[in-house]
């Protein structure tokens, strides 16, 4: 167990993967330099240029020529800098790289980490904060992970590395610092949650930073004595409906909370999953952030924002309510 | 008359009547037989351009295509009965039957796939050569592309990042002079050869029409990449003497265009002609039609006698990780 | 009221708009003959090249360009060709379109209709026939509309060329030559559901091609005695929560259906926007594309397909069971 | 020492020393009292560009802009007191607050925009002309962008479009020779004005920190676009003399590369000297950066004194159809 920040806790799943293996290889702008979040400081020196990539200004390349050079065999991960540029290569991730190992019928793969990080940071506008991993999670052949602490960002990132599909890995930029324990025995299950917290009360579901802030609510509800179970669910693509469902068949209760936009996220696909599965002792309730764009100003930001406490106030709502 | 080996030319020949009696006989199933399932596009009058270029290839180099890829896949050496059951969507189609035409692929043979979306194919194969460098191998990628597709972004990234990374890739560009209904040039500022040239690749324009001369080129322009590492750029101006897909009847075209260019530039007859000047006789030259065209057949009757692929293979190869099927119906 | 197709609904509104409007012009690949579909057929020879205006293969620069020419004060009809293609301009229709007008503090307006013809269309594999309009309803500054019919087709169009926000406009593909009555005198408003048929059992909701065979489901239903209400969104971006609600709270049964894929789809939220709402009398239910790619062979498509039949079945079952 | 005329130097001195100002009060509101809220990116050693250009526009022509978009705000003739405000994330910014340094635009003088996302503002500028055109006006759109904008798809697009359409566009390459961290050239095969020529623009290259010929050269090129309504392609080499972002210390930099720069080649500091040659006393120069400092001091005092803006304006300027706070929370 050794401590250390998220961005540190990636950035050794990555050094060891590449220690291991010749066919794994990072590209992005200005990797040379250690990345603009420092999620690669050392790895240039380690490695060299050929392995730690610089690119080019163009997103679209990138993304498809680290799926061409996938095809003929080497493990790429791909650095698309901040989570909205990757937009600039849609195409490529989501025509091509998902499509087409099943497209050519299982003659191909592509087993790349598509990095993108994403979410609120900082006054970041509109163009440099958003979180999408709603529409990934909606697009067959994609794996879609939101690590939400370093040992999580260690052991998913080594999953990611040695998956054969392509991994969409979305990284929370507001917590590159936080720091944590990190047990470099452990690898992670895709579509395996992490109970943050156990509790028998109500069922608080999130991902990416958001189950932090799960975890900090259900501190607060303890001292109300509400208990709450945290589901953290790590990965969206596959998620673990089995644990959210016993979970709340347990409580009966069930909050998701993401920083996503609320209409079309991922919350939703939670909770019409319950809906369909399962019987509530009280409505279950989505948070996430209201169909706005991102501001500049930090009022208007935290305007915004999902919080533990509006967590916790939905818990506590829960417990008052019935269905 | 060029002077030439009249081996060559008649294996030339011989791969371009192939090309040509696959895609007639694809054209056939399709408007009459109703037995290919989506759109397919042909490339009838650029035979030359794959059969010219390939053929400098190994079995493990690498090429990509586009929605115009039939030609291309056949030079590379795929199987035509493979293919044609693809066309029909059936069980031992070189996709399972999941892709189609427009992605059709033999990676076996290092055909990396048609492609659906104009010019995506191009930043691949520069990812493709990237590879082989990292891997330190010595397979050359060979991209091809039409003249619509420089328009977009994705061509400017690629042959960028070609040059940046000193890639062993060879760009070629067919020009048939049109993008679906519309006069290429018309969409096009400048021309396509000089934006090859302001990203400082080493340019050949060439008669696409022409296989000797394509073949010939190639050849040196292939040893020299993969003795360099290094990009370089084709571009060869060439015909769609067919419509856009095989239902479409071009009417956009000049009235009597596609009828001189078939008289005059098809390089099918042209390889006839000048094989029939160097003497192989008519006979000859017909049997290479006849047997070319006999093979597609039975490749067609092959395709028609396969069964659908089985039902459940829907869900095979969508991923390792997470069920296809659950949260479904 | 004339007998007219989908295609030439939208076709009659388009060129209304244009008549009435000197700033609306269409761009696209193609355009000048007509377009891929004939839904531009007979325009070229009325407005001339330059107000149906055919562009080069650069999706990224038809959208940005047509964003730039709606920021001075003209009105763009934006066609996409396949939905699919779409994806080479996400940057441009997400980060720079639906933000603009916040991002400036108001200062700008981009009055577009973006077309993009959506769906499963005779073989067309998997990069011809995606349905990816809940991407869209999850993106703050976007309307989006998928209508099923010609009139929807008609009123619809007329709407989103009026209206001063960018509209994602999805036409289904499979229904370019649907017939209906239209009657020209309607304009449609965004929000608003059809109620395609009214009935006191169980509420099917849908839109685009597939509200169609909720019709038809409905019909097989009655014949089993079970009464169906169909409510067709028509729009999704703002979507009518408000009908939904009523026929749920009336019936106590929904079943939600549509063609794209179910996970993370926008049958999602209209399920748990049900849920945190009201209560049913048995499970909602989800029909939707299974997560994986749509296939070229006929018999692999269709098992990617939602159909009356099971759209019937899923009503059946909700009878059957309860909550 | 070149003939030129006085009171234009000194007017094209006096809006470079305003922009310098501008961009030397944001850092330190950035760096010292952490007013700025998010990541700015200054123009310092850029501002002859700018300002040279400009200069020949009128209030309705259109320009946009990138990320380090100060600039050619200022010179399009924003009002500095917005556009800090919107730095400071305040009421009465020229944004609302909503997009600071990242998104800063006025359109009541024709600037359509910065733009987060590199290369973005080219196709946008494209078809802010191809409007202009549509509506039969006759302003000019002018696109400033970066050397590392030119190896995006958008680029080739959005040159293209222009060339294609005929559209009375000036495209302004700024080369500071950096994107980021990275040494552009090391990223670029071939040369950027190549890839304009390629496309077929007129391609004027230009020493960017010399204002006076690019306020020259720009006078003709922008009345010729106005009276043929055709394209036409500037470089601009210039350098950034600050690190990419205010808290990028540019460590990547050969060692004394911006010593050596900012004494050799700053445009500042070239046109006071021109100026002082031709006759200007250091006592009037000294004046123009002492009032461009005060303007910009009192601007940030302004802004330091408004209020955040209030909290009910993040549910406006969404859209007009459907309420941004439905669903939330
Ligand atoms: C990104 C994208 N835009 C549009 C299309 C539709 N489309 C298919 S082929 C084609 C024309 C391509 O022209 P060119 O590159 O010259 O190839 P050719 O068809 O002539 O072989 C178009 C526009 C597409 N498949 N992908
Ligand atoms: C599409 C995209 N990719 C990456 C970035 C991150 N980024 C911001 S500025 C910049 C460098 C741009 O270089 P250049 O175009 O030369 O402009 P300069 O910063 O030198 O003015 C980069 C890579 C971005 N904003 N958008
Ligand atoms: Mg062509
Ligand atoms: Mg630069």
């Amino acid at each position: 167990m050794t401590v250390m920040t998220y961005a540190e806790a990636a950035r050794l799943a990555v050094a060891e993967a590449m220690r291991a293996d010749d066919r794994v290889w990072c590209v992005g702008e200005d990797l040379g330099r250690g990345g603009v979040f420092k999620q690669y400081a050392g790895l240039p020196e380690e490695f060299g240029p050929k392995r730690i990539s610089d690119a080019p200004i163009s997103e679209a390349c990138i993304m498809g020529a680290a799926f061409g050079a996938a095809l003929v065999g080497t493990r790429p991960i791909v650095e698309m800098r901040f989570a909205d540029f990757a937009l600039c290569a849609t195409d490529e991730l989501v025509n091509q790289i998902a499509k087409a190992r099943f497209m050519f019928g299982g003659q191909s793969r592509a087993p790349m980490v598509i990095r993108k990080p994403m979410g609120m940071w900082r006054s970041s506008a509109a163009q440099h904060s958003q979180s999408l991993e709603s529409w990934y999670a909606h697009i067959p052949g994609l794996v879609v992970c939101c690590p939400a602490t370093p040992q999580d960002n260690y052991s998913m990132m080594r999953a990611a590395i040695e998956c054969d599909d392509p991994v969409v890995y979305l990284e929370h930029k507001n917590i590159w610092m936080m720091e944590g324990e990190v047990d470099t025995s452990l690898k992670a299950e895709f579509g395996k949650a992490q109970i943050r917290r156990t509790g028998s009360d109500v069922t608080l579901v999130s991902w990416s930073h958001t189950a932090n802030l799960c975890v900090e609510a259900a501190e607060t509800l303890a001292g109300k004595g509400i208990s709450a179970e945290v589901i953290d669910l790590v990965s969206l693509w596959p998620w673990d409906k089995a644990a959210v469902l016993e979970s709340v068949n347990k409580t009966g209760r069930l909050i998701v909370a993401h920083e996503s936009v609320a209409v079309g996220g991922f919350g939703a696909e939670v909770v019409a999953t319950m809906a369909q599965s399962t019987t509530f002792k009280s409505p279950p309730q989505r948070l996430g952030s209201p169909r706005s764009l991102i501001a500049y100003a930090p009022n208007l930001e935290d305007k915004l924002r999902v919080t533990a406490d509006m967590i916790a106030g939905a818990a506590t709502k829960s417990m008052e309510s019935v269905a | 008359m060029r002077n030439f080996d009249v081996e060559r030319g008649l294996a030339r020949l011989t791969l371009m009547e192939r090309i040509r009696a696959f895609e007639e006989t694809a054209r056939h199933a399709a408007v009459e037989e109703e037995l290919v399932l989506g759109a397919i596009h042909l490339s009838i009058g650029q035979e030359a351009v794959a059969v010219g270029v390939t053929e400098s290839l190994r079995k493990d180099d690498y090429i990509t295509s586009t929605h115009r890829g039939h030609g291309h896949t056949l030079a590379k050496g795929a199987d035509a009965t493979a293919m044609m059951k693809e066309l029909l969507g059936r069980e031992g189609g070189c996709c399972g039957g999941k892709g189609g035409s427009m992605h059709i692929a033999d990676f076996g043979v290092g055909m990396l796939g048609a492609n659906g979306v104009v010019s995506a194919n191009i930043t691949i194969a520069a990812g493709a050569a990237h590879g082989v460098k990292l891997l330190g191998g010595d397979q050359v990628t060979v991209c091809f592309f039409g003249d619509g597709a420089a328009n977009r972004g994705p061509f400017l990234e690629g042959i960028n990042w070609a040059g940046v990374f000193e890639l062993p890739i060879l760009f070629v560009c067919e020009d048939n002079q049109y993008s679906a209904s519309t006069k290429t040039s018309d969409m096009t500022s400048g021309n396509v050869a000089d934006r090859a040239r302001a990203i400082g690749l080493p340019v050949t324009e060439i008669d696409g029409n022409d296989v000797e001369e394509i073949a010939t080129k190639s050849a040196e322009i292939i040893a020299r990449i993969r003795a360099t590492g290094k990009p370089e750029f084709m571009l060869a101006k060439t015909y769609r003497l067919d419509g856009h897909t095989y239902f479409d009847p071009a009417t956009y075209r000049p009235e009597g265009e596609a009828d001189r260019m078939r008289r005059e530039s098809d390089p099918v007859s042209r390889q006839r002609e000048l094989l029939q000047e160097a003497g192989v006789s008519e006979t000859d030259l017909d049997a290479v039609r006849t047997t070319a065209t006999a093979e597609m057949q039975a490749a067609l009757d092959a395709a028609k006698a396969a069964p659908w692929p089985a039902d459940d293979t829907v869900f095979n190869d969508v991923q390792d990780v997470g069920s296809p099927a659950q949260e479904a119906f």
